[in-house]
């Protein structure tokens, strides 16, 4: 069989990059080899137009254990406690068959983080759907939120934060983001580093199957004549078996078998194998024909680029076969020898005793390609929106347009659909600012949010990037955690588009000021890129995820009003941003303007201030302002504890309704109680912060002086019906 | 004339109470982790000769319609749009 | 007093009633499925979770485990039981008790705190509580829609059998207070000689007021006396 | 020589391959929560004329067995022993 274009595009492999296989392997290759190669050197595996921008990213820090380059990020969080987490994207699947898309999603994203060495002890998700009235979305919705919900559930780790998000960009491309959040002790961390010659390469877990095999409808017409059987096929997710999985890996962690492990990901037992060898530069040696197969006659190809979910390989030390082999065995899962480590730097596969392809693993991993795409800078938006000239609209209607909005909605829909609580370490379940989970048996716990901000980053990448770095740092900070590190999955348009790359590399440039400029390192991460369809991409929308720490948990906060009667203090200066806010994106379809600035010092600044206080029992409760303002804040706080508030007019003020939903950022709204008014004012003075004191708690009412005065009750009805009715 | 007359009655009878019963399977390549663990189950029973146990669903559809044609559009339609996830799934309809 | 938690490969709340047992001084042990003889317990608790990923129907196959022989034979000699969530899914698929747990009726996953009322307080496993007591418990489940035929739904309540039943805040039993479309409310149920209980709450997540509230305590300190 | 070495062969190969088709539903009288929930979404797609949807399994059991009595009797005893919870289940065996 000969290589010809036809064949190239099916795997996605352009000319140039097929004559540096040719180079590199001094001949042509076979098709197998044809497989791997564009398995690894796809955008998913190599990183190949995104790799010299993440390289600028901040990865480093005191409480950095590992940065991006392993399975997930590991941070230290004080004793001998890590914490090891990561992000990643799994759109496409979910868009084609949303609950096991969005299962596997989560499945694999669980299997990153306990082949580590962690026990996962913390899911979250960042889901985004196309507009509500698009035809496609209540299906995508339901099917996503069921797939999530089905894995986490059933392999039991609370599901405890995410975002929820509507917007016609997605249309035509969903967004699953699944983020694993899980506890390791630091001296028992296992990476996927091979070492040694001639060691045992296991496999263990699923059987493999023709799942989501690239270009397997073509390569199988290639091998037979009755092909059409053969159809590529969706994954399906088995969380039961993975739960076996976790069960017997964490159980054979427990000594020192383990050379190296790693979980068989996208491009299978390909990019395992390649992943581990290439990082200890060994060669590695599989027999395939001894790799457990679900269907009759699989061939060497599709064994390799098999995405068969809830599958692992292990490189054991000598000698500790037998041991592993019963743990395995009591899981009932399949532990079988496919090979072995060799010093020749070479992937060998071998089927029935013949060497059916041989690559050397560099060329596979360290010379694949690598590119420098053009891109664009994008210049912030200068159209200023006045107010003034749109069509008057009173602010209690505005509010409620807001509330009542699919984004703004509450959430209790799609989170009662998730065990939140099994493992019984859940402090604060979603709902809240961010999650709080306490380390079994510990006083300590962590704090983890995802963020993301599509309008802003679409508006000017450079601030939405920057901007959507300081929210979720601001997210932690409310609930009274110190954040220490994130991960980010990166999803964009297509990336030979000049103008999508410039949304690239600005979003990442604004990611790295500020992840630099309050010690906040990116430990692992994901990219998606060719989101879109038909020339139509998505707005850039990087997801940041990040945990913070919390050294004794009883001090932890949440968003709820907790007493009549005390105070309301607004931190930060407030100037009234509208532009690309959702006050004009709800209440006149305005989509406009730049996003908010975000003054990194004063971002710092006020975030530590008010950790300060949180730290020393002064705050009763804390929430940050975002998208919808100052209003959506407090009644966000309001609807949830069912208190009311009073908030009266500042005295100096251009337009009240700017003030009440503007965007500003670097601001939080603490509620203080009288009692400690003094010392928290002082804190704020000494520290230069700008805050104001803005009204009090109430029963029942939710007011604004002179403006509007609402039942607490009818704002909850406001806020909880949207998903109920649609 | 009587020929005639008996047909359009017996069809007129049988207007309230089509039956149709639609059996779903995955299709072959899926991973059916229920059956998996059936079958397992089953040999850990002691039941001896077992080659394969694959789980799918079944539904049992009355549908208020004279015209069985028209009928079986009907039930076409519902599997497409609601019973059947076609991309993991096949279906099979039967005339109860 | 002896406790055993029954692990199966897909339990996920083992570890969580082990802590809670532990807290009340119960000497626990944990006992693999496979095992086919039990430690001399006074309590025996079966978990919740997903036993075998609920494939087939929930319970069933942890049903047929070779350990559930052992569960049944120290029930009839008189142990103590306790089946939560997914433990009382297998208990009905075990015959221990009668009836069964469908799915939800609006076909979803639930997980949040709901009340339940105390209905009878004259047993080993409710002595603590008073009669009529409102709990506020974490239910998480896709099963649990009791169901059972009307005789049976007769003589559980000649006799007493009926240990929980969904209401609202304020112990009202109707419709609304049903979360998931159980036959009257019910949410756990006793064995005609009360040594057995089957309940769908977890009272294990409620005995710590840092994650919930501490309405499940009483249910194990009813146990130890 | 041809024919008669191919006729056990042929059976031979067949003896491997009797196929069974087991179709559970619920007992008339207990709720079908999701043939109901699914009755109305079908009734909401704006179907008409359907008079009742009920849901159930359905199992396709391979057996390497060459008489088909014994066979049935191995399924009777896999729906019995573990397919169906018979005291809220029905079950139907069909050979394929
Ligand atoms: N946006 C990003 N920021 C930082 N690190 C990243 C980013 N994207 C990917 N990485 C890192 O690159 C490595 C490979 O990522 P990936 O291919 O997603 O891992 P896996 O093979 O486990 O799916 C990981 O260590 C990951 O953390
Ligand atoms: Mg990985």
């Amino acid at each position: 069989m000969s290589i010809n274009n036809e064949i190239l595009e099916k795997h996605g492999l352009k000319l140039d990059e097929y004559k540096k296989i040719q180079k590199l392997l001094t001949r042509n290759p076979n098709l197998l080899e044809l497989g791997i190669f564009s398995a690894m050197w796809n955008e998913h595996c190599s990183y190949k137009s995104s790799k010299i921008h993440l390289k600028n990213l901040p990865t480093k820090g005191k409480q950095v254990i590992q940065g991006p380059g392993e399975n997930a990020g590991v941070i230290d969080i004080g004793d001998d406690d890590a914490i090891i987490f990561k992000i990643e994207s799994h759109n496409h699947p979910s868009y084609i068959e949303p609950y096991q898309g969005a299962a596997t999603g989560v499945g694999g994203i669980l299997r990153d983080v306990f082949t580590m060495g962690a026990r996962p002890i913390a899911l979250l998700n960042s889901i985004h759907f196309g507009s509500p009235s698009h035809p496609k979305t209540k299906t995508l919705l339901n099917g996503v939120v069921s797939g999530i919900g089905g894995y986490g559930n059933c392999i039991g780790i609370p599901t405890v934060a995410g975002e929820t998000k509507f917007n016609d960009t997605y249309n035509e491309n969903i967004l699953v983001n699944a983020m694993a959040v899980g506890h390791a002790k630091k001296e028992k961390i296992f990476y996927s580093k091979a070492k040694g010659i001639n060691k045992a390469v296991v496999y263990v877990g699923s059987k493999t199957g023709r799942d989501g095999i690239h270009g397997a409808s073509m390569a199988s017409a290639e091998f037979d004549e009755n092909s059409e059987e053969k159809k590529p096929t969706v994954q399906v997710g088995d969380p039961f078996t993975e739960k076996l999985l976790l069960e017997a890996c964490l159980e054979l962690m427990r000594d020192d078998s383990i050379i190296s492990i790693q979980d068989m990901g996208a491009a299978g037992l390909t990019s395992s194998s390649v992943e581990m060898a290439s990082k200890g530069s060994l060669g590695i040696e599989l027999e395939l024909d001894k790799v457990p197969c679900r269907e009759e006659n699989m061939t060497p190809y599709e064994i390799m680029l098999s995405e068969s979910q809830e599958r692992m390989l292990i490189i054991l030390e000598d000698g500790k076969e037998e041991n592993a082999r019963k743990i395995f065995e009591k899981w009932d899962l399949d532990f079988i020898v496919i090979g072995k480590t060799t010093d020749t730097k070479n992937l060998t596969l071998k089927f029935a005793g013949k060497v059916e392809g041989e690559i050397p693993i560099e060329a596979l991993a360290s010379k694949a390609p690598v590119y420098d795409r053009k891109w664009t800078k994008k210049n912030l938006p200068t159209k200023k929106i006045e107010i003034k000239k749109l069509k008057k609209i009173k602010i209690e209607d505005a509010l409620i347009k807001i509330l009542s909005s699919p984004n703004h909605s509450n959430k209790s829909w799609i989170t009662n659909q998730y065990d939140q609580m099994v493992m019984c370490d859940t402090i604060q379940k979603s709902g809240s600012d961010a999650a709080i989970v306490r380390i079994h048996n510990k006083d300590k716990a962590i704090a983890v949010s995802v963020d993301s901000s599509a309008n802003y980053c679409k508006s000017h990448p450079f601030t939405g990037g920057k901007q959507i770095v300081c929210e979720n740092w601001r997210n932690l900070i409310s609930v009274g955690a110190k954040p220490l590190a994130i991960t980010n999955c990166l999803n964009f348009g297509n990336p030979e588009n000049e103008v999508i790359m410039g949304e690239f590399a600005e979003c990442l440039k604004g990611i790295k000021e500020a992840c630099n400029f309050l010690n906040y390192p990116v430990v692992s991460g994901n990219v998606s890129f060719y989101n879109g369809t038909n020339k139509k991409n998505i707005f850039p929308t990087p997801v940041i995820g990040g945990v913070g720490l919390i050294n004794k948990f009883t001090k932890s906060l949440s968003s709820q009003f907790k007493k009549k009667n005390s105070l309301i203090i607004l931190v930060g200066k407030t100037f009234g941003h509208i532009g690309q806010s959702c006050f004009l994106k709800e209440n006149y379809s305005i989509l406009d303007g730049a996003p908010p600035e975000t003054n990194l010092v004063n971002e710092r600044n006020n975030g530590l201030t008010v950790f300060n206080l949180i730290e020393q029992d002064l705050i009763l409760s804390a929430h940050d302002i975002s998208s919808g303002g100052l209003i959506t804040a407090l009644s966000e706080m309001a609807i949830n504890s069912l208190m009311g508030v009073k908030v009266s007019k500042p005295k100096k003020l251009t337009n009240f309704t700017e003030y009440l939903f503007g965007e500003d950022q670097g601001r939080y709204v603490i509620e203080v109680d009288k009692k400690g008014q003094k010392d928290v004012e002082k804190i704020l003075k000494l520290n230069d912060i700008f805050y104001e004191i803005i009204g009090f708690t109430q029963k029942k009412y939710f007011e604004i002086e002179g403006e509007m005065k609402i039942d607490i009750n009818d704002l909850f009805k406001v806020n909880n019906q949207w998903y109920n009715n649609y | 004339m009587k020929l005639i007359s008996e047909k359009p009655y017996r069809l007129n009878s049988k207007k309230n109470k089509l039956k149709f019963s639609v059996t779903v399977t995955l299709k072959k390549d899926v991973l059916d982790p229920q059956g998996k663990v059936v079958q397992n189950t089953v040999t850990n029973l002691g039941i001896k000769n077992l080659k394969s146990i694959r789980q799918g669903k079944f539904f049992e559809i009355e549908i208020d319609e004279n015209d069985e044609l028209q009928a079986n559009k009907k039930i076409e339609e519902i599997c497409k749009k609601l019973l059947v996830n076609l991309i993991i799934e096949d279906y099979k309809i039967n005339k109860l | 007093m002896k406790s055993s938690v029954i692990i199966f490969p897909g339990s996920n709340c083992d570890r969580d009633v082990a802590v809670a047992l532990e807290k009340m001084q119960f000497k626990n042990q944990m006992v693999w499925h496979k095992e086919t003889s039990l430690p001399k317990s006074d309590l025996i608790v079966i978990p919740g979770g997903f036993s075998y990923g609920d494939y087939l129907r929930s319970g069933a196959i942890a049903g047929k485990s070779l350990i559930i022989d052992e569960v049944i034979k120290a029930a009839n000699s008189g142990c103590l039981i306790l089946g939560i969530c997914n433990g009382f899914q297998i208990l009905t698929e075990t015959g221990l008790l009668k009836g069964t747990l469908l799915r939800n009726k609006n076909l979803k996953f639930i997980n949040k705190d709901v009340n339940i009322k105390v209905i009878n307080n004259k047993t080993k496993f409710s002595s603590k509580y008073k009669l009529n007591q409102v709990l506020k418990i974490n239910i998480a489940h896709n099963e649990g829609n009791y169901f059972t035929n009307n005789n049976h739904l007769e003589e559980l309540k000649k006799e007493n059998l009926i240990a929980f039943k969904y209401c609202d805040e304020d112990g009202e039993i109707n419709e609304q207070s049903n979360p998931n479309g159980a036959k009257e409310n019910i949410a756990g149920i006793f064995n005609s000689k009360k040594n057995i209980l089957g309940m769908m709450p977890h009272p294990e997540r409620m005995i710590d007021r840092s994650i919930s509230n501490t309405d499940g305590i009483n249910l194990f300190s009813s146990l130890l006396s």
